[in-house]
């Protein structure tokens, strides 16, 4: 994480180059130090901030994107003059361990479309999601297992 | 002066402990009497050449209150009998009351009461007299109850002092109004100022006055406390219900003849009330068996006599009243003290179980035959010129002469009765069993009876000296001129002298009948259903039914009545004011509203709406929740940024505390009707609807403030801060915010100790007490010990 | 908006009395929270509205530009509504314990020494 | 002014937001649409500083999000022992 | 100087304070409890001195001039409230140590009482309108914990009633205050003076003052709203009724005379005929109250409202004299009253109940405390020389000298019932033989009888001294009621001449 | 409900998890408020409010127990030492022979908070008195 | 001016998803169903209001502030969303009869409220009606 650290040091620079103390700047900074460090990578020996760096954005943006599609499906659900829905709770057994992964996991899931984490089981192996459209459990267990919790468990290790 | 005055109150700090010396205690405390009496007598040719000793010490100066004393003749007089027959009756106390554990108590209040009796004849400060008026009736409270076991007793001293507090109470305005008409409260000066009989406040204060003398001296219809007060000792009987304290009164009248004498409300209203108490005094009296009680009625005919004489339109009226006041004085002290010997003798006070007591207490026959005689108006005893003196005046009256002395004579026949009574039953005849053997009396006892009995032989036959020396200065103070008084046994056969023998005649002849009166009497009695002690206990009781009537009405316990009730005053107090006070024609503030602040305050009305319906506690909690929010986004709206921060924050950390709390409460249950619903929504609204009108007024009228513009100016300079409202809170108005977190302290500490403070029963019932509030209170208790 | 709040205000406290005369002291409570919340907003309305114009002065001027809302009723507000919230807190947990003690939520049951007459 | 659309719009989710925490039926549902409404406000105020243009006012929405969470899990955690 | 009119705040503040780090060591929390009532007596007596050789003392608190920050003020009325509250304490405080028990003690009995004290000090000394508000809420605050603070059923309930009604009395008061300030723009009580003597609005004033009136009214237990008073005061620990009923009420009593005689002065005809009503009123519910009752702290609770009656009569009559006399009734009935709860509080140690049927024999075997209740029980009555008779005597006078014999007739007529009221307790507690069924008197070690007896002969002796000094109490009284009596003095000492 | 059962519920772990993080933003946010309360919105009170937030969310998440040990002090001794304090910062300006509670300011400028002063060291005390009110309370009511 | 135009838009989104999710709680079935709702649509809307804010201010402190929310909101709500789902579901706030299937069902122990993690296996499908 040293890298990040100068990365935020240049933006701060860069800020006090420009003389004008708005975030613009401050994110135009970190814009030009993220490629200043990129082209100067090989000064600081093997990192994996610039790989994080990418996967954090990418998580970010997969994270919006859903929470974009799941505000829309609820939009259409709420809209919709005939309540054609189908919810269920489901159980799905965790693979990730850490409390924070656990958290940011149910998190995920509450924010995301049509589904709602309930609880974590006292063992921490179980998590019990509600779903607004439940039509093959299987898949929906496969669903979470590859899409959040792969990135999750990448995001945090 | 005043030391002659304080020095009984002195000695009664002292009593308690001087008490000790045992036997002769009488003795040792009838010194200071007796050095009062030769103190006194030493004005003595001051006073006969009517010159006036007077002393003032400065005590409320800007009150006009001073302790001033006057010594003149009747002042001079009434300090004589006070410290005179004091002297024997201390001697008496101490032989009477030999065994008693609370002597020492005893004295105390005695030595206060002559002290105060001493303080109110010789004030000269209106202020200073009633201050020691006053003082007589509390001590006489005292004295009544001193066998405090007795229930009798304790609700006899609590008339009395009732009685003749109401009348002190009644003085003191008098004697106000009197110092304010008159412009002093010097009694010299207002003798010697001008005539007050014309001032407006003349009836009220006469009127008040009389109130304060009747009740003390006994007069019908407050005549009833003086029987009563026979449970004190009997040496309390005889010096303050007979020769004494009843007499202040009296001594009050003829004090106050100069100020507020000479009108013709005066000449009705004494003659009038005096001459019913003689002779309801005097019907009464014969009809008791109690010795005590029998002398106290007679007593109370007496005093009416009194009031009577000085309440007559004649100049020689004065001279009457003061010679009877000094001989009835004499033989009614001596024969309460007789009494008193009686009943320690014999264990009873019924004249009917007494008789032939003669051969074993001989000296005390011999002082109550001499009383009996000058009672019954026997010359040469100084009882007799009295009677005379009374006739005279009464036949010398322009208007009723005749009814006023048959009057006269008609009580005078019944003391002539009692007097025999008094004398004939115990004394004579055969010795009759009684509760306890009689013995030898010892010195102590019958030195007082002998003494006054002997004063009353001893009066009749100096009676020049007596006339000149007692009687005229004071009557000369009465009548507020120098008035010479010639007093004479034998003024040759006038119809005062057949009047005299009349009336021994007739009381004869009332005795020889007694049993028949008491027979008929008892049968035409009313006054046992009717009289004025039934007005009293009835007043009593009426005053306690209402008081308990009205707590029942105002002090119910029902809280939410507490509640309405405070409702309905401010919506009387406030409304009316308003509405009659305010012209409501300023114009209403502005109509400028938006959307959102609209929807708001919608949202928060709906959602009171829904607390006052709620049928489930947390609904109603998560819509006050709303409510709390609401606000804060209305301080949101109008620029209170601190505002509704704290209002989120304090609203959140309610809604926590609620959560926390009311699971522990029961539902919401409805308890009351719907008429109590609809009655008290009624309520609740007209003051809503107040409230309404008040800001809608108050916000016409809105000042630009001084404040404002001060802070918004000193705020960044000054006091260096940007946020004005957390300069005030912290700088300009610190002092509150100091305020406000002490409370916020207290609070936190009220909640610990409810919920941690157990009291010992909880203790045991609670079965929720959690082991570690045990611990806590066993490493209190190990605490403690290290403390103690 | 005062004379609608001042029908608010006025509306609160009719909420709040009623609330308190009812018998069940759980409901107490709740009108004693609406009795504070009237009282708030009542200082509020009378001290005069502005809108949107916090006092606060902006960095580098020394004076609030004109008009600001009086910052005075907002500092009394603040104190008024911190010692509320005190008092509401032990009022609250008296009256809990009260129901504790006495094991009733019917105020007339709760006479006091009053009842013993 | 423009800024009065987004207003209008928030009052009216406001106002179908205190519709369901009058009807309730349970407690729950309740709490929900009181959480919904902090957050609502918290919009609010936010427009509100910019229609104002008054930056101080998002500090309020700071602490509104910061302590409302408290209440709703205030409400949970009394929900769930109430059960017992 | 500035500090010294601050201190009788401070003093009690700070020790509470240091009684909070300090909780549960009995010791040092009596120590510093002593210490603070102590602290608070003396720097009340030199205040008094100080004002009285050098006139009205002002401060202004955070330097920033009247009307801007918060003023103390002490008048003559003030200085005397003070001392009045520390003479008070301090005997409260003695008499706590042998009678408070040790669970409360341990849950912050001396520290309550120290903020209890400071709450009334600033009530008395505040020259502003909000910061009275405060200063009622902490004394209030205080007071609430305190009837409370031993969770007893009895106290629970009358708690209750006491912090309910209270509460409503709090937000009229605060009602109050908004609106004064929303027609004046001002707190501070000097300048309200001068605002509201201009006021283009004086009909709105008057409805002002009475929301005053009410706020007040309850707090100082004025008919018809008293209720309160006798519902909680007898259920409290007794040295804590005792404070109470010395000093509360009587804050609010101050309360009113300081706004009707300083701010709520332009409609004398209606707002003072009205008070003299109420005072008629308050006088008799409170006796006739008072006579119902058969316990001991019951009769004197009741009283209390009685005696609130005098006070306010003193005001309503609104001349010189009057006035004075509601001072000197003031003096002299929270002396009094104190000690009589402290003497029924000994009682409650000796024989373990306040029922009057439960009591008796005193007389005989406790001639000293028999005597001290006299004095006290007398002086209420209005018994000369003691104090209560001074007291009564220049109230019925100045009654009688504005032809208002209507009250005077009134107040004379209670004081009768007063003294029965008294000589009741007198008779069954002291006279009367005690019950079969009630125990003997306890046995009391030296120092706790030294610690019961102390504080109430110390009262005793102010009693008497009163009365024989009276010359003195009255020119300071009258001297007080001078000065409330022209506001212009007030309002110059604190806004410096220009008003 | 005796004790032994009541902390037996089994807490969320979610609440658990998300309170490590909120807690410690709750505590800085109300120390922000603290300092900037004289400039812009917030000021002791608030803040102290916020911090007891933390505690008190800090206390459902974990035990009673857990966020005593978290606060270190008694809240009772808080709230003395918050009074101590408030009225200390008062008394300062007596050594410059001003009244009580004269502002008294520092003469240089602290970098972050700006001037200090004694209306500052006021506003402390208030935030530790509150933080000790509103702990006292809620701690002991949780615990019940 | 574009800065005005973009966060006019941007509130204006913001508060037709607040709106969405007002229309949500209203309508939907059941409690969970309703967070559904709430718990995205006023997430979402926040979100774009923050960032209007942000814009409209350029500031850096308004700009910090409005990350501040938005971060908290994101941490806040599902945490909120999980405890007061679990509250309902413990204290029997009953499912929309639609609900197909119910995995928590008897998983709760009544006392401690421990939740018992099953394989996922057995599942019930309710049956509706
Ligand atoms: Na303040
Ligand atoms: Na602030």
């Amino acid at each position: 994480m040293n890298v990040l650290f100068i990365n935020l040091l240049l933006a701060l620079v860069w800020t006090f180059l420009t003389g004008s103390f708005t975030p613009n700047t401050l994110i135009e900074g970190f814009i030009v130090g993220y490629l200043v460090l990129w082209l100067a990578s090989p000064l600081y020996g093997p990192s994996t901030y610039f790989k994080k760096f990418r996967q954090t954005i990418s998580f970010l943006f997969f994270f919006l994107r859903e929470l974009v599609s799941a505000t829309l499906k609820v939009a259409y659900v709420v809209i919709k003059p005939d309540m054609d829905v189908h919810p269920g709770i489901v159980a799905i057994p965790l693979t990730v361990t850490t409390n924070t992964e656990i958290t940011l996991l149910a998190n995920l899931i509450t924010l995301t479309p049509g589904t709602l984490t309930l609880d974590i089981s006292s063992d921490r192996r179980v998590m019990y999601v509600h779903v607004m459209n439940v039509t093959d459990v299987e898949a929906f267990r496969q669903e979470i297992r590859q899409g959040f919790e792969r990135r999750v468990g990448e995001l945090l290790r | 002066m005043l030391v002659a005055v304080l020095s009984g109150f002195g000695l009664s700090l002292a009593a308690p402990w001087a008490v000790r010396v045992g036997r002769l205690r009488g003795w040792l405390f009838a010194l200071l009497p007796l050095l009062l009496t030769l103190y006194f007598l030493s004005f003595t040719p001051a006073v006969m050449t009517g010159e006036a000793i007077t002393a003032s010490y400065n005590w409320v100066p800007s009150l006009g209150i001073q302790l001033s004393f006057y010594l003149d003749g009747l002042s001079w007089l009434f300090a004589l009998l006070v410290s005179g027959t004091g002297i024997f009756i201390f001697i008496y106390a101490g032989a009477y009351m030999a065994d008693e554990p609370l002597i020492g108590r005893f004295y105390a209040y005695i030595l206060i009461f002559m002290a105060s009796m001493l303080g109110l004849v010789l004030a000269d400060n209106l202020l200073t007299l009633f201050i020691f008026w006053e003082l007589t009736s509390f001590s006489s409270y005292l004295l009544i109850g001193f066998k405090h076991k007795d229930e009798a007793a304790r609700k006899a001293a609590l008339q009395a002092l009732l009685i003749t507090s109401g009348g002190g109470l009644a003085l003191m305005a008098g004697l106000i109004l009197l110092g304010l008409a008159g412009n002093s409260f010097e009694i010299s000066a207002l003798v010697a100022g001008e005539c007050l009989t014309e001032h407006p406040f003349y009836v009220p204060t006469l009127l008040l006055i009389l109130a304060g003398a009747f009740t003390k001296s006994a007069q019908v219809p407050f005549h009833f406390w003086l029987p009563g007060a026979m449970t004190a000792p009997s040496p309390v009987s005889a010096y303050l219900h007979s020769a004494t304290m009843v007499k202040a009164g009296i001594y009050l009248l003829a004090r106050f003849t100069p100020i507020l004498g000479g009108t013709a409300l005066w000449h009705l209203l004494l003659p009038a009330v005096g001459g019913l108490t003689m002779l309801v005094g005097a019907y009464l009296s014969l009809r008791q068996v109690d010795l005590k009680r029998i002398l106290a009625y007679s007593t109370i005919s007496s005093l009416g006599a009194l009031v009577f004489l000085l309440g007559l339109d004649i100049p020689l009226a004065a001279q009457a009243a003061i010679v009877f006041l000094i001989v009835h004085s004499m033989y009614k002290g001596a024969l309460f003290l007789i009494a008193g010997i009686l009943e320690h003798e014999t264990g009873t006070r019924d004249v009917t179980a007494l008789g032939g007591l003669a051969r074993i207490m001989p000296l005390v026959a011999l002082a109550a035959g001499f009383a009996a005689l000058s009672m019954a108006g026997i010359p040469p005893f100084f009882g007799f010129v009295s009677k005379e003196l009374l006739y005279e005046t009464t036949l010398g009256l322009q208007d009723n002469a005749i009814l006023f002395t048959t009057l006269a004579v008609i009580a005078n026949m019944m003391m002539v009765a009692v007097a025999v009574l008094v004398f004939v039953r115990p004394f004579t005849g055969q010795l009759v069993e009684t509760p306890q053997q009689p013995h030898a009396v010892p010195l102590g006892l019958w030195l007082g009876p002998l003494a006054l009995g002997l004063g009353s032989l001893a009066a009749g036959l100096v009676l020049a000296q007596v006339g000149a020396i007692l009687i005229a200065p004071a009557v000369s103070a009465v009548v507020a001129r120098p008035t010479a008084v010639k007093l004479a046994l034998w003024h040759g056969v006038n119809p005062m002298l057949i009047l005299s023998i009349l009336t021994v005649l007739g009381g004869l002849v009332v005795y020889r009948y007694r049993h028949s009166y008491r027979r008929i009497s008892n049968r035409l009695d009313m006054g046992r259903q009717w009289g004025p002690a039934k007005w009293y206990e009835f007043g009593l009781e009426a005053m306690l039914s209402l008081g308990r009537l009205q707590t029942r009405v105002l002090q119910h316990g029902y809280l939410r009545i507490y509640l309405l009730t405070i409702n309905l005053v401010f919506f009387v107090l406030v409304g009316l004011t308003l509405v009659t006070k305010h012209d409501f024609a300023g114009q209403l503030p502005s109509t400028d509203l938006r959307v959102h602040e609209a929807v708001i305050a919608a949202i928060i009305a709906v959602a009171m709406i829904v607390v006052l319906f709620a049928r489930s506690r947390l609904a109603a909690v998560v819509s006050l929740g709303v409510v709390g929010y609401g606000i804060a986004l209305i301080f949101v709206f109008f620029g209170a940024p601190d505002l509704a921060m704290t209002q989120f924050a304090i609203e959140t950390l309610t809604v926590i505390l609620m959560v926390l709390i009311l699971y522990r409460l029961p539902p919401f249950a409805t308890f009351s009707s719907r008429g109590q619903r609809i009655r008290d929504a009624v309520i609740a609204l007209s003051v809503g609807a107040l409230i309404t009108t008040l800001v809608l007024v108050s916000t016409t009228v809105t000042q630009p403030t001084l404040l404002t513009s001060y802070f918004a100016e000193n705020s960044v300079p000054a006091a260096k801060g940007r946020n004005i409202v957390n300069v005030i809170l912290v700088d300009f108005r610190g002092l509150d915010t100091l305020g406000e977190i002490t409370v916020l302290g207290i609070a936190a500490l009220g909640v610990y100790a409810l919920l941690r403070l157990r009291t010992p029963s909880q203790r045991k019932v609670d079965l929720t007490a959690t082991v570690e509030t045990e611990l806590v209170a066993e490493q209190d208790k190990s605490k403690e010990v290290e403390a103690m | 908006m005062t004379i609608v709040l001042a029908f608010l205000v006025g509306g609160l406290y009719a909420g709040g009395l009623y609330m308190m005369m009812r018998r069940s002291i759980v409901k107490l409570i709740m009108g004693l929270i609406l009795l504070s919340y009237a009282t708030t907003l009542l200082i509020f309305t009378v001290g005069g509205l502005t809108r949107a114009a916090p006092p606060i002065v902006p960095a580098g001027v020394s004076e609030p530009p004109v008009p600001f809302a009086d910052p005075v009723p907002q500092a009394l507000i603040l104190t008024a509504i911190v010692i509320s919230f005190g008092v509401l807190a032990f009022a609250v947990v008296l009256i809990e314990q009260t129901h504790r003690s006495v094991g009733t939520d019917d105020s007339n049951n709760l006479r006091g020494i009053e009842g013993e007459l | 002014m423009i800024l009065e659309l987004p207003t209008i719009i928030l009052m009216l989710g406001l106002i179908l937001t205190v519709a369901r925490l009058i009807r309730g039926p349970s407690l729950a549902s309740r709490v929900v649409a009181f959480d919904l409404m902090t957050t609502i406000g918290i919009g609010l105020i936010a427009v509100y500083a910019v229609m104002t243009g008054q930056p101080v006012f998002l500090d309020i929405a700071v602490v509104l999000a910061l302590i409302s969470f408290l209440g709703t899990v205030a409400f949970a955690f009394y929900l769930e022992r109430s059960k017992r | 100087m500035g500090l010294l009119l601050l201190l009788p705040l401070l003093i009690p503040f700070v020790t509470a304070a240091l009684a909070l780090l300090t909780w549960r060591r009995r010791r040092i929390q009596r120590a510093l409890a002593l210490a603070g009532s102590i602290g608070l007596l003396v720097s009340a007596l030199v205040l008094l001195l100080v004002v009285w050789r050098g006139g009205i003392q002002v401060v202004q608190v955070g330097n920033w001039p009247a009307p801007f920050g918060i003023t103390f003020v002490a008048d003559l009325f003030s200085a005397i409230m003070t001392v009045l509250g520390g003479i008070i304490a301090v005997a409260v405080v003695i008499f706590s140590h042998a009678s408070v028990d040790s669970r409360r003690e341990r849950f912050g009995y001396y520290p309550l009482l120290l903020f209890l004290m400071m709450g009334i000090s600033g009530s008395f000394l505040t020259g502003d309108i909000f910061n009275l508000y405060v200063w009622f809420e902490v004394m209030l605050m205080s007071s609430f914990v305190l009837v409370a603070l031993g969770n007893e059923r009895a106290q629970l309930e009358g708690a209750l009633k006491y912090v309910t009604i209270n509460l409503v009395s709090s937000a009229i008061f605060l009602t109050a205050v908004g609106v004064l300030y929303s027609v004046s723009g001002t707190l501070n009580m000097a300048q309200l003076s001068v605002q509201l003597s201009q006021s283009r609005q004086p009909e709105l004033i008057t409805v002002v003052a009475m929301l005053f009136l009410i706020a007040f009214g309850i707090k100082a237990a004025l008919f018809p709203l008293f209720f309160w008073l006798p519902a909680s005061y007898p259920v409290a620990p007794v040295a804590i009724t005792a404070l109470f009923a010395g000093l509360l009420t009587k804050v609010g009593v101050y309360a009113l005379i300081r706004v009707f005689t300083l701010l709520f002065t332009q409609d004398i005809g209606f707002t003072h005929a009205l008070l003299l009503l109420i005072g008629a009123l308050t006088m008799v519910t409170g006796v006739l109250g008072a006579a119902a009752q058969n316990e001991f702290r019951r009769i004197l609770s009741t009283h209390i409202i009685s005696q609130i009656g005098y006070m306010v009569m003193g005001l309503a009559l609104f001349t010189p004299l009057a006035l004075a006399g509601a001072i000197f009734f003031l003096i002299h009935n929270i002396i009094v009253k104190a000690n009589l709860f402290l003497v029924s509080g000994a009682v409650y140690q000796l024989q373990g109940s306040f029922h009057l049927k439960k009591l008796g024999g005193l007389y005989r075997s406790h001639v000293g405390l028999s005597l001290l209740f006299l004095i006290s029980a007398m002086s209420l009555a209005g018994l000369p020389p003691l104090s209560g008779f001074w007291a009564k005597f220049l109230l019925i006078r100045a009654s009688l000298e504005v032809n208002q014999p209507v009250i005077a007739f009134v107040a004379l007529g209670v004081s009768l019932l007063t003294l029965f009221s008294m000589t009741k307790i007198w008779a069954e507690v002291f006279w009367k033989n005690r019950p079969e069924t009630a125990p003997a008197p306890k046995p009391l070690s030296t120092s706790v009888r030294l610690q019961l007896l102390l504080p109430v002969a110390g009262l005793s002796c102010l009693i008497v001294g009163i009365g024989l000094l009276a010359e003195p109490i009255f020119i300071l009284s009258s001297q007080a009621a001078s000065q409330l009596l022209s506001p212009a003095e007030y309002v110059t000492a604190v806004l410096g001449g220009t008003p | 409900m005796k004790p032994a059962e009541k902390d037996n519920t089994i807490p969320s772990l979610i609440l658990l998890t998300a309170t490590r993080y909120l807690v410690p933003v709750l505590l800085l946010f109300s120390l922000f408020l603290l300092t900037r309360g004289h400039n812009e919105p917030g000021g002791g009170f608030v803040g102290g409010l916020v911090a007891g937030a933390a505690f008190a969310l800090y206390g459902i998440a974990h035990t009673v127990h857990d966020a005593r040990r978290l606060l270190r002090f008694p809240p009772r001794v808080l709230i003395g030492i918050g009074l101590l304090v408030a009225v200390g910062s008062g008394l300062f300006s007596l050594f410059y022979r001003r009244p009580f509670m004269t502002g008294i300011w520092s003469v240089v400028e602290v970098p972050v908070i700006g001037k200090v002063g004694t209306p500052g060291i006021f506003d402390i005390g208030v935030f530790i008195t509150v933080l000790g009110m509103v702990l006292q309370i809620v701690f002991e009511l949780m615990e019940e | 001016m574009i800065q005005t135009v973009i966060s006019a838009i941007l509130l204006t989104l913001g508060a037709l998803l607040m709106l969405l999710a007002g229309i949500g709680i209203l309508r939907l079935p059941d409690v969970f169903l309703r967070m559904s709702a709430t718990s995205k649509a006023a997430t979402l809307g926040v979100i774009l209001i923050m960032v209007a804010t942000a814009v409209y201010f350029n500031d850096l402190g308004v700009t910090a502030r409005a990350m501040g929310i938005v971060i908290f909101i994101i941490l806040t709500v599902p945490v909120s969303a999980h405890m007061i789902g679990r509250a309902a579901y413990i204290t029997g706030v009953p499912l929309w009869p639609e609900t197909r299937i119910d995995e928590l069902k008897g998983r709760y122990d009544e006392e401690t409220h421990r939740l018992e993690g099953q394989p996922a296996e057995s599942t019930n499908v309710n049956q509706p009606g």
